[in-house]
């Protein structure tokens, strides 16, 4: 059913969709409306059995959803930023043991200073914990990866926490029209949640050991196996995704025009679409152009992301965080993906704490690669200058 | 290297007995049963719980299992009968010369 | 419509900025269209001046930024125009739709701008038919009736559904249509 | 099956295993224990050395109350809370510290857990650092004693009044010395619905510096001396209260414990005893200790 509706509704709803038993979660900006709409679902007895909790922190939230899914439950909570970071401790804890954690992140930068708007530094930062992250383009994806999170992530040769990362407030708060899903259609597509070990008294196992040296390496290792198997298991599923929506949202990459283009310009979240525009007039002006969108993050599709830059004389990676004191993060992740390839990789740092990113600027920046005038180095796009003093 | 069976999830199979603490400490703690009069407070009181009663002789007696008795003396100091004897381990009944 | 139109709505927190891009992206959706509306971005308290946004156009929207040059202007607060360069970034040719009670040709003598600027009484109509001053749905209609970009019956429709209280409704709908017909008249098409 | 134990690794002589199987016993094994980081995670939970009989899950530090009540609010919503109680132990570190969040929610949110904390009065764990629950003048890691210092400056927090103030329907104080008395409340505790917190005097014989032989009498000098009442709250109500007969000075407690033992040589120890005197005085009025 196509329908009006805001970002943080379409998530909402298709979380009502994927029938969790238990969601915890704390409001913080832009975050908020996704939960204060599943309250109000629950308000209204639309979320059936499940249980709504309000917490009294993120962390406590993030805390609710382990026990609950360590009790056997299928279960959901949503975050930004400086939320998402006091949740950290215990999303590592339950990639680590193994709990099938769904979150969505309204992507938010991080303090200080104090912002509420829009870029990807909270999700990037915790790239290391054993999530699977996957980057919406628009509302109408992040709707349709929120059951297909439950999916990959409660799949018993995956077993790890699933991020949706949705751009705060250009897609939470954009109000426009969406395919909603149907009951049916998420049914067919994602069974209840049988959990392969829970707290059960009939059967009482203990969960969350600690392991001492002879043990404790070969946890975190499963953990990447995990990983590499999910990759696989992705695929599988976007590919019935599409059987049952007859929505195709590629794989783990999206290549766009690149077969004979020259200058890929590689992107995550909502600016692809920008990008994809600016690709098309650059076409226009006769540039050989193309677009890498980056979709899954973790488990990082290196491969694929190789074989799509491989005829590329130049990559552009546009990165909307910061790894402070070394290379910004994606185009470190990119590089290494091309390690031994004989291109040049530019990182542009675009958009940090909600900074525009025109589309005029993405095409200024390609032309300026094109034409041989800025070098493959790090730079900042749609920075004023500035001169530190001290008060 | 040894193959290691992982259960995912850092869980755990139930209740492993296998470590035998039996020899942590200098002392066993040693029931009189003549004394004992099967009121079970030792097994209340027991930290492990290395303690049981047992039916002997048509009656209660507390029965220490030495495999776990790590002769902290707490069933010694809560016998109401002074039944418990700790009684030092053999190994370190040292024979002066 | 074959390309992509930008709105900006200036109003107060409070005053249903938010509301009537909204009422306009359902309507157009109605008529076929892609929309894309959206607050300001920000923490805005009750009282304040707030922005809100909308996009109509034949194809997909892609940009999600704040508008800079809207092709419209909306206003639905008069006392607006002191404090806010309600203007700012209007594109040549644009259209402003502005709640003002002393008409078109001050408005334009005070903000000084060659663009088209239409005056309306939207907090007298809001009074008359509401009795309370809330003027986002009459400027909702002023909007349709000097620009034309959606059908007003889209709108009628839409605020139809977007009022649980049928009585609220239709007065509502009452006041779209006054003011769309005052609007359509004051154009002259 | 035992529900706890034997072959855990606790010091010979250790408090809290006497709790911690004193309640599994009184709920009759029906419980999912959910455990803070502290020695008893230590002890007992060591993968492939898990000592527990009953379903057990360790998460962090600091979120044994926001763990309840997730794996509570997961049995109402798959309906499977007659399965078993949702049983918390956690150290007082844990408690009175940094969980003090997670457990104040949790309470505040009034789940259907019974959260019992071993008060070791320190983080035990690690070696003897101090906490809130450690009381004034006891020798710490963290407040050791010096020429300046007589060890901790400061009251010890008082976790069951903070408890009562959630307006949570069952809270208690209880002691290892008394485990008929623990177990009596625990099921007492079982019989409330919504969250009941009891509070469990356990010594660690390493941090106080006692025999185990002295364990449980060091215990019952605590309850003796009015330094730890064991006192009984429903809906509210303080509804019972263990009547001492002749309270002892603090003093017969205190020269037991190595954590103490300076109190009485460092220039500033008598004036600590006399404060911890009159804690002990302000307990016994308080909740009219002396029978």
């Amino acid at each position: 059913m196509r329908k009006v509706v805001r970002g943080f509704y379409a998530i909402a709803y298709a979380v009502k969709l994927s029938k969790p038993n238990v969601i915890a979660a704390y409001p913080i900006t832009p975050q908020t409306e996704i939960v204060e709409n599943l309250a109000q679902m629950y308000a209204n007895g639309d979320l059936g059995d499940t249980e709504y909790i309000t917490a009294e922190s993120e962390f406590g939230a993030a805390s609710m959803v382990l026990g609950a899914s360590a009790a056997g439950a299928r279960v959901f909570t949503a975050t930004s930023s400086q939320g998402l970071l006091l949740m950290t401790e215990v999303l590592y804890n339950a990639a680590g043991m193994r709990l099938p954690v769904v979150l969505v992140v309204a992507n938010r930068s991080i303090s200080a200073p104090l912002s509420i708007w829009n870029d990807i530094q909270d999700s990037i930062s915790i790239r290391d914990a054993g999530i699977i992250q996957l980057y919406a383009e628009n509302n109408q994806e992040a709707h349709d990866m929120v059951p297909l999170a439950f999916k990959v992530a409660e799949n018993r040769d995956v077993l790890l926490p699933f991020m949706v990362c949705v751009d705060g407030f250009k897609l939470t708060h954009a109000y426009e029209p969406i395919d909603l899903l149907d009951q049916e259609a998420v049914d067919r597509f994602l069974p209840p949640y049988k959990p392969p070990v829970k707290l059960d008294v009939n059967n009482p196992v203990a969960m969350g050991c600690y392991a001492p040296p002879p043990y404790y390496m070969e946890f975190r290792v499963a953990m990447e196996y995990a990983m590499d198997r999910a990759k696989e298991i992705m695929l599988e599923e976007f590919d019935k995704w599409y059987e049952i929506t007859g929505r195709n949202w590629g794989g783990h990459v999206v290549a766009e025009s690149c077969e004979d283009a020259e200058i890929v310009v590689v992107a995550m979240g909502s600016i692809v679409s920008l990008v994809r525009e600016a690709v098309k007039q650059l076409r226009q002006e006769g540039l050989k152009v193309g677009l890498l969108k980056i979709r899954t993050y973790r488990p990082f599709p290196a491969e694929d992301i190789r074989e799509s830059l491989k005829n590329a004389q130049k990559v552009i990676v546009l990165d909307r965080a910061l790894s402070v004191g070394a290379e910004p993060p994606v185009t470190a992740d990119v590089k290494s993906a091309l390690f031994g390839l004989d291109l040049e990789v530019y990182p542009v740092v675009v958009g940090l704490g909600g900074r525009d990113i025109p589309r005029e600027l993405i095409e200024d920046i390609v032309r300026n690669v094109a034409e041989g005038k800025i070098t493959p180095e790090k730079r900042y796009e749609g920075l004023n200058e500035f001169e530190e003093v001290i008060p | 290297m040894v193959k290691i069976k992982l259960y995912i999830g850092a869980s755990n199979p139930p209740l492993s007995t296998s470590m035998k603490t039996g020899d942590w400490g200098t002392e066993l703690a040693i029931v009189d049963e003549e004394k004992c009069i099967g009121c079970g407070q030792c097994v209340t009181f027991c930290p492990e719980p290395a303690v049981e009663l047992v039916e002997k002789d048509e009656k209660k007696v507390a029965v220490v299992n030495h495999d776990y008795c790590k002769g902290c003396w707490v069933c010694y100091t809560v016998c109401p009968v002074s039944a418990i004897e700790m009684e030092t381990k053999d190994i370190y009944k040292i024979e002066v010369c | 419509m074959d390309i992509l139109k930008e709105v900006r709505f200036h109003g107060r927190g409070g005053q249903g900025a938010v509301t009537a891009a909204d009422i306009l992206a359902v309507a157009g959706f109605k008529d076929g269209y892609y929309t894309l509306s959206f607050p300001m971005f920000g923490a805005e308290k009750r009282g304040t001046p707030v922005v809100s946004f909308l996009r109509i156009s034949d194809e997909p929207i892609v940009i999600r930024d704040e508008v800079k040059n809207p092709d419209f202007v909306v206003v639905m607060d008069p006392s607006l125009v002191d404090v806010v360069d309600v203007l700012a970034g209007i594109k040549d040719g644009g259209i402003a739709i502005i709640n003002y009670p002393k008409g078109s040709e001050d408005l334009k003598q005070k903000l000084g701008k060659d663009v088209e600027v239409h005056a309306i009484n939207a907090t007298k109509m809001a009074m008359e038919i509401l009795g309370r001053p809330i003027t986002n749905t009459a400027m909702v209609g002023a909007f349709v009736g000097a620009t034309g970009i959606v059908k007003i019956e889209s709108v009628e429709e839409t605020i139809m559904e977007w009022f649980g209280n049928k009585d609220i409704a239709e007065k509502n709908v009452r006041l779209v249509r006054e003011a769309y017909d005052h609007m359509k008249e004051v154009c002259g098409w | 099956m035992n529900l706890f134990g034997p072959g855990h690794g606790a010091c010979p002589g250790c408090g809290f295993p006497i709790a911690v199987r004193g309640a599994l016993e009184a709920l009759d094994g029906k419980a999912i224990v959910v455990n803070s980081t502290g020695c008893l995670e230590i002890v007992s939970s060591m993968y492939n050395r898990n000592t527990w009989g009953v379903p057990y899950v360790h998460s962090l530090f600091e979120n044994a109350g926001a763990v309840a009540a997730g794996v509570e609010a997961a049995l109402r919503a798959l309906k499977r809370e007659d399965e078993a109680h949702v049983v918390v132990f956690a150290g007082d570190g844990a408690t009175f510290d940094i969980g003090f969040g997670t457990l104040s929610g949790m309470m505040d949110r009034n789940h259907n857990v019974i959260y019992i904390c071993y008060d070791n009065e320190a983080y035990q764990n690690t070696g003897n650092q101090q906490s809130m629950a450690t009381p004034t003048g006891a020798a710490t890691t963290t407040t050791p004693v010096g020429n300046i210092l007589p060890g901790k400056v400061g009251r010890k927090k008082d976790m069951v009044g903070i408890a009562v103030a959630h307006g949570i329907p069952y809270v208690a104080s209880a002691s290892i010395a008394y485990p008929k008395d623990f177990q009596r409340k625990v099921k007492r505790a079982a019989e409330f619905k919504g969250a009941k917190y009891i509070q469990v005097h356990s010594p660690c014989v390493t941090g106080w510096g006692i025999d185990g032989k002295l364990t449980v009498e060091v215990a019952k000098l605590a309850v003796e001396t009015g330094l730890y009442p064991l006192v009984e709250y429903e809906n509210g109500q303080l509804v019972r209260v263990r009547k001492i007969k002749e309270r002892k000075p603090v003093t017969e407690y205190l020269k037991l414990q190595r954590r103490f033992r300076h109190l009485f040589s460092h220039p500033k120890g008598q004036e600590i005893i006399e404060e911890l005197q009159r804690v002990a005085d302000e307990n016994a009025k308080k909740y009219g200790l002396d029978a």
